[in-house]
């Protein structure tokens, strides 16, 4: 417990607190842009450039809203619920790793520290653990907030996550067996290296096809264990008037949406780590390291493609920062190193991790735009028919194959 | 090498120990069935922190097992108790524990 | 090297043929139980080839059976020089005498059923031989007394057979008891039932002169071996045993199992050699038997009951041997026993077959050239059991008999005159059976080649068997007894050659003679005729008053008013006292567990206060 | 730290044990029990016990207890209307329990050595490695056995739940 590791512990806490806040405020544009434009919409278009403002707006609303506690309401409970909701929901963020050990030449001092809050031996359970105490935020508001509609919401929530935990887990149980270990830092560098020099030995490409079926499985899960559609019965608007928030306003309401994207972010995030390799990149080690400039050199000249041909006029000077911004970031990707050492060890992973995580989410978001709800029989008999059943015999033929030719 | 700021291990079986009396309280005092059951559980939960004291005592991981063995039978418990639970209030419309005692001579 | 398949091959076959037997054709049946003995033969014949000179017992420990407190017995099998010989004998007889079933049996009920039995025969016998401490042997002893028990019974349906069964199972029982009381006494004296243990511990105790442990044990292993070998006072029940089918008597009743308990003595042989008594007590009980069932011998008109009392003497001798302490040449005559008396057997049972199932002397006569290969083999056999000169039993016999005369004088004349009995009784049977004219009136028929073969096989080794040397073979267990003295050896066997000559004087001379004999002799002649009235004498002082006492004393007054009343008493005094405490019961929940934690707090308080101190 | 650490949690595992007793609400009463499992839970992790921490809270507060909430909310249980215990039980209960946790207070301290300490890392076979290995070893007859009790379990609150009941 020197100083140095506190400081060190400090500085990370701040850092991903901030950049988990403005991902969360973030994620939520992002999916009201995508869900619009694949609704063929403009979406957030007001404040800033493309509605770039608009979460700040939000949260300032948010803020300054009066916070109204119904008369009827089991109070403590009531304010309870959506503290502990996003409570569990941040927690999770400490164990995950966003990236390798890295060595920060401090003049005569130098650190060196793993890109991650902290990781546990058991860290994969912990996740677990987490969300499965996650339901109670559901089920407390919806019991709490005294209210027929929110109580079926919680009902239906605690019902579901409960359900769906078991092919859930049971997937989770796949990559862990390959892995032979629960710590997510062990996880990720077992995935390290290539099949045949380019095919990565990610948990995904693993003996083929059964991590797919897994992979696929946890995805379904997962969008059940994040209440979004198709699972969302819950919130089902239309037929619970929002369910389990229904009753809820300001920043208590505030909390649960956040609760809800920072649960898709886990989500995402424990997905990267236990299939696609964490930042293990997708390329053999020269390769990999242009592909980050490339993606920004093309996201700049697109953006300056839509500058020589704008939709309205104010897009002349918009977007030509975007694309400053593109090519700047490019240039650090590929310059970086010699202009400041540590950048590389630090981006890098950073990109890949992020380029994963948020293509799930874009995942999550694209099937929120396009699938319908399910029926809530039908979504009990997925769980128990399908699901569990065939996360049971994914996870049995993954020992078999475990046991009979051990690694 | 214990530091300085250890605690005695004493201190976790007393706690234990106060943990279950209070589950005792609570079955003994409490007129709802489900709390009777939730105290019950109060006191399994004592009685695992005993049983991990002593395997930390004893430098020996049977007792956690002993207590994992606990919770997987209190699961299974519970998930009985409670479909007898709700069989019962079916048929009573009570959750009264003194009002179930037609089972007597 | 496996032992465990020997006695794992019967277990098979009685396994296919007992459970599945019903439904499968006969060659199957067939086919599964002489395989099954073949096998094990075969894998005999392997293990013995490979096992070198066996100077050393070599044991195989499988598994710990019993383990409790100091009690620790091992599930071990071991073989030796004195198993090899056993061993050979019960599976090589044994596979001749299942062949010899095939045709013997053909048409006879429950063919899958005797087969299996015979299988678990073999298993237990196996078992009892290989054992490597007497516990395992123990298990084997009483394998092969059920299975006796159930082929004596075989032909369940007729009351003797029953009633026979039950005789020769109860009177075991009596052995039994006696051997077990036996191993309690091993086990408190050397703290152990191995083999090994035992002698080495029974060696390092001085030779007992009075009734001591080892003496006591000696007699009650001797009290085992009466009831398994057929000894006085317990062989009543062999000559009821061929009530069974003529195989049985040949394997079980003449071959093996009867032999069990001199193997058993001879396996003791170094508890034995430090209690004297004890041996005297074998001598005595060997002598006596085998003079007193050769008298009765002499007057029986049942072909199989005459071979049977031949056998209880025979076995006698066998006991004479052992007890003399010519351990070795007891063997040796187990071996050509085995083989010459397996021969009359099979032979008294191919004589019954040719005659659709007659046994009495007197209604057969001239069968010579009916079935001349059963006449011939008969004679081998005949020639080798009354000791004529370079037959097997010639050798083995006389080996017993010169140690007798070492031991003592006197003994040794009863023997010679026994063994001109023996010669006599066997070759009345032979003449009546085979000269003469045909007194019967069924028609009579040589048997199939399926039973002739191996009457042939017996017959050849019946007449050279007794050229194989047990007693060299068995030199470094059992130092031989002295040098052989001719004039020993030819008295004995001039006794036998006079007995056979004394016997074609009576049946094929002057065929009149028995009768003046019988009616001169008069009362004591009726006396012998009806076996000395041994069964009516133990019925009378021995069963009658037990199972009288048993239903006045047990039944009346133990059962009916002890028990059941003390039965009786408890249920009404506990209904009486739930009357009391049901109130107790009131259905609240909560005060049960206020009962309960009354109770937990009275327990702390005895339980935790008490250790705390 | 250690000190502190077990003196926060216990607090609250005692708060919360305290406050399921006398609450009258059900629902309450639940949400202490959960307080207390989780503050067990810490204490777990302090006793080096860091995979049933773990499960406690999956198995625990994860499934048995959202049972219980679950079937509070189905039934709609309100607070306890105040009804007279049984006589024994209102006069027996208390000096029992003193009596009883008086005792066993005395016997630890009267068997166990005060000097016997407790400290995070004290004792590091809790992993899930250190504790699978025997599981599936010396304990495999019990566990299977469990999975069995499990299954009964299974079908026994199917059958007890299922609407033709009654």
């Amino acid at each position: 417990m020197d100083l140095t590791y506190i400081i060190v512990t400090l500085v990370k806490l701040a850092v991903l607190f901030g950049v988990l806040m403005t991902t969360l405020a973030y994620l939520q544009w992002i999916e009201r842009k995508v869900i619009a434009h694949i609704q063929l919409r403009p979406g957030p278009y007001r404040v800033g450039p493309h509605g770039l403002l608009q979460p700040l707006a939000d949260v300032i609303k948010l803020i300054t809203k009066e916070g109204m506690i119904p008369s009827h309401v089991n109070k403590f409970v009531y304010l309870l619920a959506p503290f502990l909701a996003v409570t569990l929901a941040l927690v999770n963020i400490c164990v995950m790793p966003f990236g390798p050990e890295i060595k920060v030449p401090i003049p005569g001092h130098p650190v060196s520290t793993w890109l991650q809050m902290t990781d546990l031996r058991i860290g994969v359970i912990f996740v677990l653990a987490i969300g499965a105490v996650g339901v109670y935020g559901v089920a407390l508001a919806g019991w709490s907030s005294n209210n027929k509609y929110s109580l079926i919401g919680g009902l239906r929530s605690s019902a579901q996550m409960i359900s769906y935990e078991l092919p859930m887990a049971l997937a989770i149980a796949c990559p862990l067996l390959l892995a032979n270990t629960l710590s997510f830092r062990e996880l990720v560098l077992a995935q390290g290296g290539y099949f045949f020099g380019f095919i990565p030995r990610w948990n995904l490409f693993q003996v083929f096809p059964l991590q797919i079926v897994a992979f696929i499985v946890f995805l379904i899960a997962s969008f059940a264990e994040t209440n979004r559609i198709p699972f969302d019965l819950p919130e089902a608007e239309n037929e619970l008037v929002a369910g389990f928030h229904t009753e809820y306003s300001s920043m208590s309401f505030a909390s649960f949406f956040m609760a809800e994207y920072c649960n898709m972010l886990t989500a995402a995030c424990v997905t990267t780590l236990l299939f696609l390799g964490g930042w293990q990149p997708l390329f053999p080690a020269p390769w990999s390291d242009y592909v980050a400039p490339v993606v920004f050199v093309l996201a700049g000249l697109v953006s300056l493609w839509a500058a020589l041909n704008p939709a309205r006029p104010k897009d002349r000077f918009t977007f030509p920062v975007v694309a400053a911004a593109c090519f700047g970031l490019a240039a650090l990707f590929l310059a970086g190193e010699f202009v400041f050492p540590i950048v590389n060890q630090i981006a890098m992973p950073l990109f890949w991790f992020g380029a994963k995580t948020f293509g799930l989410l874009f995942v999550w978001i694209w099937v929120r735009g396009t699938l319908p709800r399910f029926r809530y029989d039908q979504l009990m008999r997925f769980a128990w028919t399908f699901m569990f059943p065939l996360g049971m015999v994914v996870m049995l033929a993954t020992a078999a194959v475990v046991a009979w030719f051990p690694r | 090498m214990p530091p300085a700021h250890a605690v005695p291990l004493n201190w976790y079986l007393i706690l234990s120990a106060i943990l279950f009396c209070l589950g005792i309280a609570g079955f003994l005092y409490r007129r709802n069935i489900i709390t009777v059951f939730m105290s019950i559980e109060l006191m399994l939960n004592a009685v695992n922190l005993t049983f991990i004291t002593f395997s930390y005592k004893w430098k020996a991981v049977d007792g956690h097992i002993f207590s994992f063995f606990v919770m997987v039978v209190a699961a299974a418990e519970a998930a009985v108790g409670l479909a007898i639970i709700l069989t019962v209030f079916k048929n009573r419309k009570s959750l009264e524990i003194d009002e179930i005692s037609s089972m007597k001579y | 090297m496996n032992l465990w398949l020997i006695p794992i091959f019967p277990l098979a076959g009685f396994l296919i043929n007992g459970l599945v037997g019903r439904r499968l054709p006969k060659a199957v049946i067939n086919a599964v139980a002489i395989g099954s003995v073949l096998l094990s033969f075969v894998w005999v014949l392997k293990t013995l080839l490979g096992a070198g000179s066996l100077e050393k017992p070599i044991v195989e420990n499988y598994f710990t059976w019993i383990q409790s407190g100091p009690i620790q017995i091992g599930c071990s099998l071991a073989v030796d020089r004195l198993t090899a010989v056993m061993l050979l004998i019960v599976t090589g007889i044994g596979s001749l005498i299942h062949i010899y079933a095939i045709g013997y049996m053909e048409h006879e009920g429950g063919y899958y059923r005797f087969f299996s039995y015979m299988n678990l025969f073999m298993f237990f016998m196996l078992t009892l031989v290989l054992a490597s401490n007497y516990l395992v042997m123990f298990v084997g002893w009483e394998g092969v007394g059920l299975c006796s028990y159930l082929l004596i019974g075989f032909y369940f349906t007729e009351n003797f057979a029953t009633t026979a069964g039950n005789k020769a199972f109860i009177v075991n029982r009596i052995g039994d008891f006696g051997f077990s009381l036996a191993m309690f006494l091993m086990f408190r004296q050397f703290g152990s039932l191995d083999f090994d243990k035992v002698f080495s511990g029974a060696a390092n105790m001085p030779k007992e002169t009075g009734y001591g442990i080892l003496t006591t044990i000696c007699l009650l292993l001797l009290l085992g071996a009466c009831g398994k070998s057929a000894q006085i006072p317990l062989y009543v029940w062999l000559p009821d045993a061929m009530a069974g089918p003529t195989p049985v008597s040949a394997l079980i009743h003449a071959a093996t199992m009867v032999t069990a308990g001199v193997y058993m003595t001879v396996r003791s042989s170094a508890l034995f050699l430090h209690a004297p008594i004890a041996m005297n007590w074998v001598a005595g009980i060997g002598l006596a038997t085998a003079f007193f069932a050769a008298t009765i011998g002499l007057t029986q008109f049942d072909i199989k009951k005459v071979f049977a009392y031949s056998t209880v003497s025979q076995l006698g001798y066998m006991f004479l041997g052992v007890g003399v302490g010519a351990f070795s040449a007891g063997i040796w005559h187990v071996m050509t026993h085995a083989f010459f008396k397996a021969l009359l057997f099979l032979g008294a049972g191919a004589v019954i077959h040719g005659l659709h199932g007659e046994q009495d002397l007197r209604k057969m006569g001239g069968l010579f050239k009916h079935m001349r290969i059963t006449a011939i083999t008969l004679l081998c056999a005949s020639f080798a059991i009354s000791g004529f000169p370079y037959t097997s039993g010639f050798f083995s016999k006389d080996a017993i008999l010169s140690a007798t005369y070492e031991h003592s004088p006197w003994m040794y004349w009863v023997g010679v005159g026994t063994a001109g009995l023996t010669a006599f009784y066997v070759f009345r049977a032979w003449f009546m059976a085979f000269t003469g004219t045909y007194r019967g009136d069924k028609h009579a028929h040589e048997s199939p080649l399926i039973m002739t073969g191996p009457l042939m096989v017996l017959a050849a080794l019946s007449l050279v068997g007794g050229f194989i040397n047990i007693p060299r073979w068995l030199e470094p267990m059992f130092p031989e007894a002295g040098g052989e003295n001719p004039v020993l050896v030819w008295t004995s066997a001039g006794a036998g050659m006079l007995g056979i000559f004394l016997a074609w004087i009576f049946y094929v001379r002057a065929p009149e003679l028995p009768g003046k004999f019988a009616t001169a002799l008069g009362g004591l002649y009726r006396l012998v005729l009806d076996k000395y009235r041994i069964d009516e004498l133990y019925d009378a002082i021995i069963v009658k008053p037990l199972v009288g006492g048993s239903r006045i004393v047990l039944w009346r007054g133990m059962d009916a008013g002890v028990i059941d009343g003390a039965v009786n008493g408890v249920g009404t005094r506990a209904r009486g006292m739930g009357a009391v405490l049901k109130l107790a019961q009131s259905g609240y929940i909560r005060s049960y567990a206020a009962w309960v934690v009354f109770g937990s707090v009275l327990l702390l308080l005895a339980v935790g206060l008490g250790g705390a101190r | 730290m250690d000190t502190v650490l077990f003196l926060v949690f216990a607090l609250i595992a005692l708060l919360c044990g305290i406050n399921l007793v006398v609450q009258t609400h059900p629902i309450s009463s639940a949400l202490s029990l959960i307080g207390v499992m989780a503050a067990l839970a810490v204490l777990y992790l302090l006793l080096g016990a860091e995979f049933l921490a773990a499960a406690q809270m999956i198995v625990y507060a994860g499934a048995i207890m959202v049972l219980f909430i679950f079937v509070i909310m189905l039934l709609n249980a309100g607070a306890e209307r105040v009804t007279k215990t049984r006589q024994l039980v209102k006069l027996a209960g208390v000096p029992l329990m003193a009596v009883f946790l008086g005792i066993i207070a005395f016997i630890i301290q009267a068997l166990l050595p005060k000097s016997q300490l407790v400290w995070f890392g004290g004792f590091p076979g809790g992993g899930p490695r250190d504790i699978g290995i025997p599981l599936f070893t010396n304990y495999l007859l019990p566990f299977e056995v469990t999975s069995v009790l499990i299954l009964i379990a299974i079908l026994g609150a199917i059958v007890l739940a299922r609407k033709e009941i009654d």
